[in-house]
């Protein structure tokens, strides 16, 4: 993979009459993750949305390798993958026709046999063929994973991706993590539970002004 | 590109038949709309020949107007809409995409229809015929400026009767030249002028309406 | 897994497959029977031509159109009252069979209101109670099919069911009260005794070929369902088994 | 017996078609009835002992 | 007792006013649609008026069915119908407090309406005045019937037009006896009759309907 | 407070045609904190479901102070309050206004100051007047464990309390919890995350077949 770079400058967002936060800078390089923390309410998740384009920033601007995301939309959307709160899991598709139906979405050609291999190793080979209604909170996490694992992008923005998960899929998902960032990835995550990534080159960036006692990372 | 249209396209039809029931539903709702019209005006058959047209536009009209309000809103709950305008592929052909998919399960069928309840407010054979090739027209027109109503409610509530309260005004034009060339060809005097002017009415909501509603899902989702 | 009342279930399904061929070849007898009557006794009627042979068909389908709903409901009121699974399988199958004569009555009758009206259809009382009945049997279809889950579904459509039927005998009875250009007794009965009796013995003979055909299409369902919901347990398995 | 011949049959005095319609139409229900019932009953089958086979191994 | 459900009223009157425009729309939508006919149908006044019961009626029907899918589906979503259920107090009560409200927030303002468009539709005085009286008894009927309706489609995708489809059929008795009372009273029979008709169908759903609803409702949640 | 009883015998949990668990048996008495462990899909939300009487048992019983919870639905529910996945926080009305529906609906009076206070004590002071659509992730469930404290139910039901809220939060919730136990409370609770609980009664109960590694008590 070649060099990218995430990079915001002078960024403020503003929810209703209440400044968030202003003057936010920094920039995130290949193989780094960039952690987001703060106390409830704080805007970690506006942040999020802001660095997708989702939202559009107060004053400041955010620019993928050099440029501004609006002005390269395109590139920037196939470079990026985004998990928030909502899962953006099908209720009446199964697993895999979820996977299919992202892939599709996101313009790619779907792999079955990889995308099955890839539930798997979530766990979640009893639940293939079970619509995702009927799955528990932390299986349809799980689903949301596999198809941010399956879309190969560079950068992944996840928001609390942690939620819902039990203790062996919280220890999957720092794999994950490190692996994608030793593949050259980017990672912008927000969490408020303790994350074991030993031998990752983080960013620490506390939104608000609630202190966060102990550092999430060991 | 159209790659991009096709996938969203397959997803929608794929959702609909999961459901098996879904798509009948718009249907039967067409077909009831339009049987509480007699039982509340009287079983004359003159006079419901002379009304048939307009009561069976409007109802076509409610009826896939009702399912217009999920257009959106069951992706954005799920937040699978997110991540589609997060694709790299432009927004209007996702919208495009979505329109047609609507069309597809809920206009198709109301043609289907039609003819049965053309019989039994006495219509002639003609008049199902223009009637037809009226809903043809008209149909597809609800479901793109659909879309723009959708995209502009998305989230609020009560955004389906709020969009009701947003369409209804922009469709009458085609529910006037709809009706209208039904009730010409059952007065004698032809409804060619009637359908050409849906016809451009078609293409001009072809032209803008997914460009807007493109616009209004960005300003939805911000 | 299925933990209590299995043993009544795979009693029934066996007592079912006995059944079934008896109320199947019953059904094709009465059937032949009846066609033969309608067709080849019953004599041209002096005022419609041969149009009322429609009859035949027409009016045992209307009854069974309202017979099949009113058993519906019955099982829908006794699996809530005692949550007996039988049941609401009973009522489950029975119903596309019901919407089946529903529209075939709707049907029927669209086709012998053309020559005898010079309408396929006219918004008479009789005619849209019976187009009524058509939507209450999709609407509780449509109930069951949208809802996944067994039991929430069988209880559910048994409700709607419920409610459904106290409307049944009002939209009925709407006969009366509703203005309408009202049909008039299109045949008499009463005035040729001996058409009479063997148009009513065609029509007795048809509804009775329409019953046997309905319990034993209802049987097969049931034990269809059966099956599914029982696929667990050890007899399904068994009989699963010696099917191979 | 009623009938001249079978072509007075089929005729039925000029209601042939409200009379065989009638009649085709009731008998294609039941028969689709039958046929997407022996088709449901199948497939249950089917998936059952696949289900069953699926679980032994 | 009564306290609970003036509970449940109080908390739905204020989520309502709460988005102000709420009520006024399926007013709103009453309007547009009853206005819609005259522009499907043609403008001649004598059909107007001979159709005006039946589809001010109609009208009516479909503008206050269009906002019971929302009856529990909005409380169900965040969770707090659970917790409705889960309070010591009878299911039955919160089935009529909801029931209740909802005919208040969509019914009355219905009402109100309904004479300006009985007049637009040539009505006679004494028709608009039965008129109202029938909607005064069939509206409720509509709000304790789609409560079952709402409460048996909870949480299904496309629970709105299922409603729709459920509910109508039920409905119909209200709809003929309303519609017949006014046409009655144009066509100088009367209207007593139907209107105690639509009287007693009124306390037999009120009798019934709360519950088969607040069944329906415990088995939707399981 | 007297001594409460919430028993149960032989449960049996059907979701589908899988069997989540069967011959369940436990009994928790006043004081005691159950903590329902297991992994994702295991059917904790399922059991807590049974338990609140809202879904119904496949085989088995729940009894509270002797008698089946079915008999006697109105002291049962009175005595409870459950949290689920989702808040039950309507989106349209603020904090306050919130908990005073929440509790008219359970019968009881309002009693505003107390409310308020509850609020500040759960850092939602800065958010007592908008209306909770606003509101983060965290903020909602804070709105949602107020109602929870007011309620003044002897058995608390708790679905994954923790999700979304920040490390503050936990620590509060911690002392909530003790401070109702102490009180002569009952509690249930599922959780993924580690929680500390010093001097607490605690049960675990693990559902399913997946190990759970690290007791989530300290
Ligand atoms: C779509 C149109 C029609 C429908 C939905 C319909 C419906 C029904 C129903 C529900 C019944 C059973 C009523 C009962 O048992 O009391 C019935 C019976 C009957 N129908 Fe029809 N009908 C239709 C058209 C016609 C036509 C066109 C005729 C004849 C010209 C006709 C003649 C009869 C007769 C003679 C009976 C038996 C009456 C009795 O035994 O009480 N129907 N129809
Ligand atoms: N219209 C508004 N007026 C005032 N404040 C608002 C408005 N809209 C949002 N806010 C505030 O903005 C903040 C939104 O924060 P955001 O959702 O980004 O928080 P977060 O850091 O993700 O929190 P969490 O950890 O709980 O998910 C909240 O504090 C909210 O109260
Ligand atoms: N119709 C069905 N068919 C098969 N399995 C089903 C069906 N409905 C639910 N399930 C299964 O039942 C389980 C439900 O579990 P539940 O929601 O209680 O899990 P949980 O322990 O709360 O998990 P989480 O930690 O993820 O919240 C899931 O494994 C789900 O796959
Ligand atoms: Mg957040
Ligand atoms: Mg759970």
């Amino acid at each position: 993979m070649s060099d990218f770079l995430l990079s915001v400058h002078d960024l403020a967002c503003a929810r209703g009459d209440r400044l968030l936060f202003k003057g936010m800078n920094f920039s995130l390089k290949t193989g780094e993750l960039l952690l987001v923390q703060g106390g409830n309410g704080q805007g970690k998740t506006s942040l999020l949305r802001l660095l997708t384009g989702l939202a559009r920033p107060e004053a400041g601007e955010v620019r993928w390798c050099g440029a501004l995301i609006g002005r390269q939309r395109e590139t920037f959307h196939a470079a990026m993958v985004y998990l928030g709160h909502a899962n953006g899991v099908k209720d009446d598709l199964n697993p895999v026709e979820n996977l299919r139906f992202a892939e599709g979405l996101q313009g790619r050609t779907f792999d079955a046999p990889r995308a099955v291999a890839t539930l798997e190793r979530l766990g979640l080979s009893r639940c293939l063929d079970l619509p995702c209604r009927v799955l528990s909170f932390g299986q349809r996490r799980r689903v949301a994973l596999a198809s941010l694992l399956l879309a190969g992008a560079v950068l992944w923005i996840l928001d609390e991706p942690l939620t819902g998960l039990d203790v062996h899929a919280v220890t999957l998902m720092e794999g994950l993590i490190r692996d994608h960032l030793t593949a050259g990835g980017m990672v912008v995550a927000t969490t408020h539970q303790a994350l074991n990534l030993e031998g990752v080159n983080v960013q620490r960036l506390l939104v608000g002004n609630v202190a966060i006692p102990e550092l999430a990372v060991n | 590109m159209h790659r991009f249209v096709l996938a969203v396209l397959r997803r929608d039809l794929t959702l609909a038949t999961r459901r098996r029931g879904d798509w009948l539903i718009a249907q039967f709702f067409f077909v009831m709309v339009a049987s509480l019209f007699p039982l509340g005006v009287g079983p004359e058959p003159a006079m419901l020949a002379r009304i048939g047209p307009g009561v069976l536009w409007v109802a076509a009209t409610l009826a896939s107007l009702l399912s217009l309000s999920r257009l959106f809103a069951d992706d954005h709950r799920d937040g699978s809409l997110e991540h589609m305008v997060l694709s790299p592929e432009p927004t209007v052909l996702l919208v495009l995409g979505k329109s047609l998919a609507h069309w597809l399960i809920y206009g198709i069928p109301l043609l289907l229809v039609a003819p049965v309840l053309g019989i039994q407010f006495n219509l002639s054979w003609e008049a199902i015929w223009v009637l037809e090739l009226s809903l043809l027209l008209g149909t597809p027109i609800l479901s793109l400026l659909g879309g723009v109503g959708a995209a502009l409610t998305l989230g609020l509530r009560g955004g389906g009767v709020l969009l009701t309260l947003l369409i209804l005004p922009l469709y009458v034009p085609a529910l006037i030249f709809g009706a209208g060339a039904v009730d010409g060809v059952m007065a004698g005097t032809g409804a060619e002028a009637h359908l050409s002017l849906l016809g451009a009415f078609f293409v001009l909501s072809l032209m803008i309406a997914p460009w807007i509603a493109s616009a209004a899902l960005r300003v939805s989702l911000e | 897994m299925n933990l209590y009342t299995y043993a009544s279930p795979a009693n029934f399904y066996r007592l079912a497959g006995k059944l079934i061929p008896w109320f199947a070849w019953g059904a094709g007898i009465l059937t032949v029977w009846g066609l033969y009557i309608s067709f080849f006794m019953a004599p041209t009627d002096f005022q419609q031509g041969e149009a009322y042979r429609i009859i035949f068909i027409h009016v045992p389908a209307a009854w069974m159109s309202m017979f099949i709903y009113m058993v519906m409901a019955f099982w829908g009121a006794i699996g809530l009252a005692f949550n007996t699974r039988l049941s609401f399988m009973m009522a489950r199958a029975l119903a596309p069979t019901g919407a089946m004569f529903t529209f075939v009555a709707l049907w029927t009758g669209a086709l012998w209101g053309k020559p005898m009206w010079g309408a396929w259809w006219v918004w008479d009382a009789r005619l849209t109670s019976e187009l009524i009945l058509l939507f209450l049997y999709i609407g509780i279809i449509a109930l069951w099919a949208a809802i996944d889950d067994i039991r929430r579904g069988d209880r559910a459509g048994s409700l709607l069911t419920l409610i459904g039927a106290i409307n049944v005998p009002i939209i009925y009875f709407s006969v009366k009260w509703w203005n309408t250009l009202h049909q008039g007794s299109t045949i008499n009965l009463m005035k040729a005794p001996s058409m009479a009796k063997i148009m009513l013995l065609g029509m007795l003979v048809l509804a009775i070929a329409a019953w046997f055909y309905t319990i034993a299409v209802a049987l097969v369902r049931v034990r269809r369902v059966i099956l599914e919901r029982e696929r667990q347990t050890e007899w399904v398995k068994a009989i699963l088994e010696k099917e191979n | 017996m009623e009938w001249a011949s079978w072509s007075d049959f089929w005729n039925m005095g000029g209601y042939g078609l409200y009379i065989w319609g009638s009649y085709g139409v009731t008998v294609a229900g039941v028969l689709i009835e039958v046929i997407l019932l022996k088709r449901a009953s199948a497939e249950t089958r089917r998936s059952l002992k696949r289900m069953q086979q699926w679980e032994e191994q």
